[in-house]
């Protein structure tokens, strides 16, 4: 029996290269309410920006992870998403030309994940602005899988991305100053760890061949969000193992215990779908009901993706009153929505 | 310089479009399989830029050269800064606007600008990069490359020899990050697994020295 | 080069047999708020139903089509679903069981996909409550890639299956009458028209293998909902001419024109990401801009799937004014909200 | 006839729990792959109903044993409709009901109760499915089945002459639906591809109707 992993590269695209700009037209074809597209930078825009006044947020990073970032562009989230090639990061001119275009007066938050590229390109992004826009900025490293980070480039920006982005947007919109949204965004990173892994990998488009080979009965674990490999190799297992696997660094990492609430986000890589998630979702329920860990708010669905891939990431956010309030405030974005 | 430089950059560029391919296969395997493509548009973008531009066919004297050849370094900078993404187009970006910094303050040679220009590129990255050498990056083929240049140089080499001190010196490099374990950038979360690849950026660099070396090697 | 189709059989279960009822249980553990579960009739209700006074809509059909029919729960949208095994319809038993909890005096319409076991089990529902419950039944049937119906059980219910229940779940929250929300779901029925097409097979759990077989270069055009294989097979080709395949066909049977508007509907199989459902929006939303066919609203996203199916379907709903107002009106469903 | 019923329903259940992969492929060339594995779920339901039942040892007198079979019927008929689920479950379940209510009238002989059961099974699945013989479904093997059993009964043939001239019968029309064009079900969807294959609705009537021919046929 052959791997399920794509070996042939089957997408829906017209030439590779034009597949980031294509289906950034397509976001705004089909949400002109909500953003627009700056084409010749890549950057996803409110529509209804720049709000003056207001905090804005301005993520950004490879492509290949959708709906992030652009998806979440909108009222109670971000202002502007900048959009890299497929899990490259962008480049300073589209994160200088976002940060201008998002601008209303109250300073600008950069919501970075922690990758070499992400983080250097920001920086120079902010340089860039440095002196007429007040540009704070926020690196999310939620990747327990990542364990020295005195040995590595520190634990990777993953699920609790898309938390920082949701909370923080909340705090924005609700009138914070840029030390205030900021200091959200730090408190919902430092309160939130993430883990994921892989049943198949998957197909840079450019590449046109899988980042790794994994076999018919193989799990890539601890895989971060470019399809790069992870940190081990597992024999398939039921997903109450699985998500065993993925729980227990995070729980003990945030040192969570009986009587704790938390926020638990189940995210798709891809390729896997709804029934299988919700699957996973009930044995992170068990084994969190099983340690008394409450679960107040959820999340289901691939909301941080791996193009294709198929696989799912924990993500487990320890809340407090202040987060919950934010995490229900109204949100209004392709990808995210309620309370509007 | 300016004119061996141009002349450099535009074979660079046929070069690392042949070699794309390869260094994207590295990327895969310890990284996110884009190396090749980002260098490829990158230095696509210089040769465009070149292209489009009027450049001064021969700039004679010696002070016209040297801005020349700095405004030249920090164009490919820069072009690489817009064009590159990922890790690596800040990280050479930065190697090449700080050579430029180097070569503007005007050398008593080429070879000697060659040198100054080198050392401080790997200068520029492991600052921005927070890196050193033994990490599996692009700094363990630069590092060593400037370090044979500067010991060339100092022995009395010619620009030919320095340069292909710096080829030899960043291809062994490059090798040399075979058994490395990464403790920097993307392949650093494979831990133990990053071990038995070798670095995609340490084998662009190299590649970039050697096509370097071959055309200073010509008459 | 082999086939991207998946092979080997990767999935997060547990038992194959408690995949349909843990990923329930994880629906109502990730969403208490809107849903709870009749676990023994395997039943996704309203959490707050039976609501009184208000027609109830019930769906249902096999599982494998997530969030369809269980995700599209909740205020505004179904009072209940009934989830059969993978692909295969319910009993009437479920559905009986899901007429008499929604019951709110004011009756019930059953929502049904036009295939013959669903049709037959639902119409065995129907009789077991009939003097007690008023039932009516909408059967949805809007398949293009089924073209003589005198040849065939007739035209599949798919894509718009997602927009009648939206739809006739807002008239039905306005107060509208059983004869009203019934005929607002026969009304969307027939203004709108899907197809769909394969990069991949998918695996039904319990078989272990995938339905069909397609070669690396080969896309399945026509595809019902099932894995069951479509009407032809083409070589993969750019994703504006595969667009073209579907709308074409929806076009000229809708009788869409110049100056028609309509709701347009990208779905994915449940393998394809984001980034090239996008990707295919844009196209379609070239090819009708070409024709003077203008979009007033959109849906992008894996509603109604196939499991773990690369692909996607086209749905395009023509629009008036009144199903404009009833697609914006809420809904808070897992899988749909916005507006509250 | 009740217990030999009985008989029969526990040995099909095996039969169709080894055979429901090979049913579930040929659903998965013209359906959705799911037949063998409805089927078997239903009639591993139907056995665990007669587990749980305190079902009288043997009924003798034969008024009783006509009850006791038309309930059986019945009780197989809903067990079916509640569990298989899909086409098959409504169609199958109402043959077993139709059946029951034909044999509930009172038959000649255990051969008429038979052929009159079969017969009202048929009509039953028609009704319900719309559909008749020639349209690639479970109709191919039933129809001519009953049509066999009837002409064998009024040939003066016994109970077992008379079951095995219907499962002869089925299984001939289970392999003459391999050249039709589904027109009724899923497989319709498929227009000339469906032509080809052999329907599973028909080859899990076929394999029913063995195991009752082959049961019967023992002493
Ligand atoms: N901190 C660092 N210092 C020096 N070089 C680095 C550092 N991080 C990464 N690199 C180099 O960058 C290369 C990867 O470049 P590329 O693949 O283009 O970017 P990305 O990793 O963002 O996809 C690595 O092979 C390595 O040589
Ligand atoms: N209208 C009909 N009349 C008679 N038999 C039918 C009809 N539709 C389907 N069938 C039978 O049902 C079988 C399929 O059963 P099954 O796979 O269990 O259900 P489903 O098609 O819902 O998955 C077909 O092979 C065919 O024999
Ligand atoms: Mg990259
Ligand atoms: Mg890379
Ligand atoms: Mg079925
Ligand atoms: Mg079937």
């Amino acid at each position: 029996m052959a791997t399920n992993a794509p070996v042939a590269m089957k997408k829906l695209v017209n030439r590779v290269e034009d597949l980031v700009p294509e289906s950034l037209a397509g976001l705004q074809a089909a949400h002109p309410d909500i953003v627009r597209i700056d084409a010749p930078n890549q950057v996803v825009l409110r529509a209804d920006g720049p709000v003056q006044g207001k905090v804005a947020l301005v993520s950004g990073g490879g492509s290949g992870h959708e709906p992030l970032h652009g998806g979440f562009v909108g009222l109670g989230m971000l202002d502007a998403a900048c959009a890299g090639n497929v899990f490259t990061s962008p480049v300073p001119d589209q994160m200088e030309a976002a940060t201008r275009a998002v601008d209303g007066g109250a300073g600008v938050l950069h919501i970075v994940k922690n990758y070499t590229g992400d983080v250097l390109n920001f920086q120079m992004a902010a340089e860039l602005v440095a002196g007429e826009i007040e540009v704070s900025s926020v690196v999310t490293n939620d990747d327990v899988a990542v364990q020295d980070s005195l040995y590595t480039a520190g634990r990777r920006g993953v699920g609790v991305t898309v938390l920082v982005e949701k909370i923080a947007g909340a705090k924005a919109e609700a009138g914070g100053s840029l030390a205030e949204v900021t200091a959200t965004a730090v408190k919902v990173n430092a309160a939130g760890r993430s883990m994921g892994l892989a049943l198949t990998s998957c197909i840079v488009p450019a590449a046109g061949t899988p980042t790794f080979e994994l076999g018919p009965d193989e799990v890539e674990v601890g895989i971060g969000i470019h399809g790069e490999p992870g940190r081990r190799r597992e024999k398939l297992a039921p997903v109450d193992d699985m998500a065993e696997w993925l729980v227990s660094p995070i729980v003990s990492d945030l040192g969570l215990s009986r009587g704790d609430a938390v926020l638990a986000f189940v995210n798709g890589m891809g390729g896997t779908p709804l029934i299988e998630l919700y699957a996973a979702f009930n044995s992170v329920s068990r084994i969190l009901g099983g340690q008394g860990i409450s679960i107040a708010r959820s999340l289901v669905g691939p909301y941080i993706t791996s193009l294709e891939m198929a696989g799912f990431s924990v993500t487990l956010l320890r809340l407090d009153d202040e987060l919950v309030r934010l995490w229900d405030a109204p949100v209004h974005t392709p990808a995210l929505r309620w309370g509007v | 310089m300016h004119d061996a430089l141009v002349a450099w950059l535009r074979v660079a560029a046929g070069r690392l479009h042949a070699e794309a391919p390869a260094l994207t296969a590295l990327d895969q395997a310890i990284g996110d399989g884009d190396h090749g493509i980002n260098m490829d548009r990158g230095f696509s973008a210089i040769v465009a830029k070149l292209d489009g531009q009027e450049v001064p066919a021969g700039s004679d004297p010696a002070a016209d050269d040297t801005t020349a050849t700095a405004d030249l370094l920090r164009l490919a900078g820069k072009t690489l800064i817009s064009t590159v993404g990922g890790a690596a187009g800040p990280l050479y970006g930065t190697a090449f606007l700080r050579a430029a910094g180097a070569v503007a303050g005007g050398q008593p040679s080429t070879a000697a600008a060659f040198v100054t220009g080198l050392e401080a590129a790997a200068a520029g990255i492991g600052a921005l990069g927070k890196s050193t050498t033994g990490e599996k990056t692009m700094l363990d083929a630069i590092v060593p490359a400037a370090g044979a240049a500067r010991a060339a140089l100092e022995a009395g080499g010619d620009v030919a020899r320095v340069i292909a001190a710096a080829a030899d010196a960043a291809e062994a490099g490059a090798l040399a990050t075979v058994p490395m374990l990464a403790t920097k950038g993307r392949a650093s979360y494979l831990g133990e697994r990053s071990i038995g690849h070798r670095d995609p950026g340490a084998s662009s660099a190299a590649i970039l020295l050697r096509v370097l070396a071959d055309s200073t090697a010509r008459p």
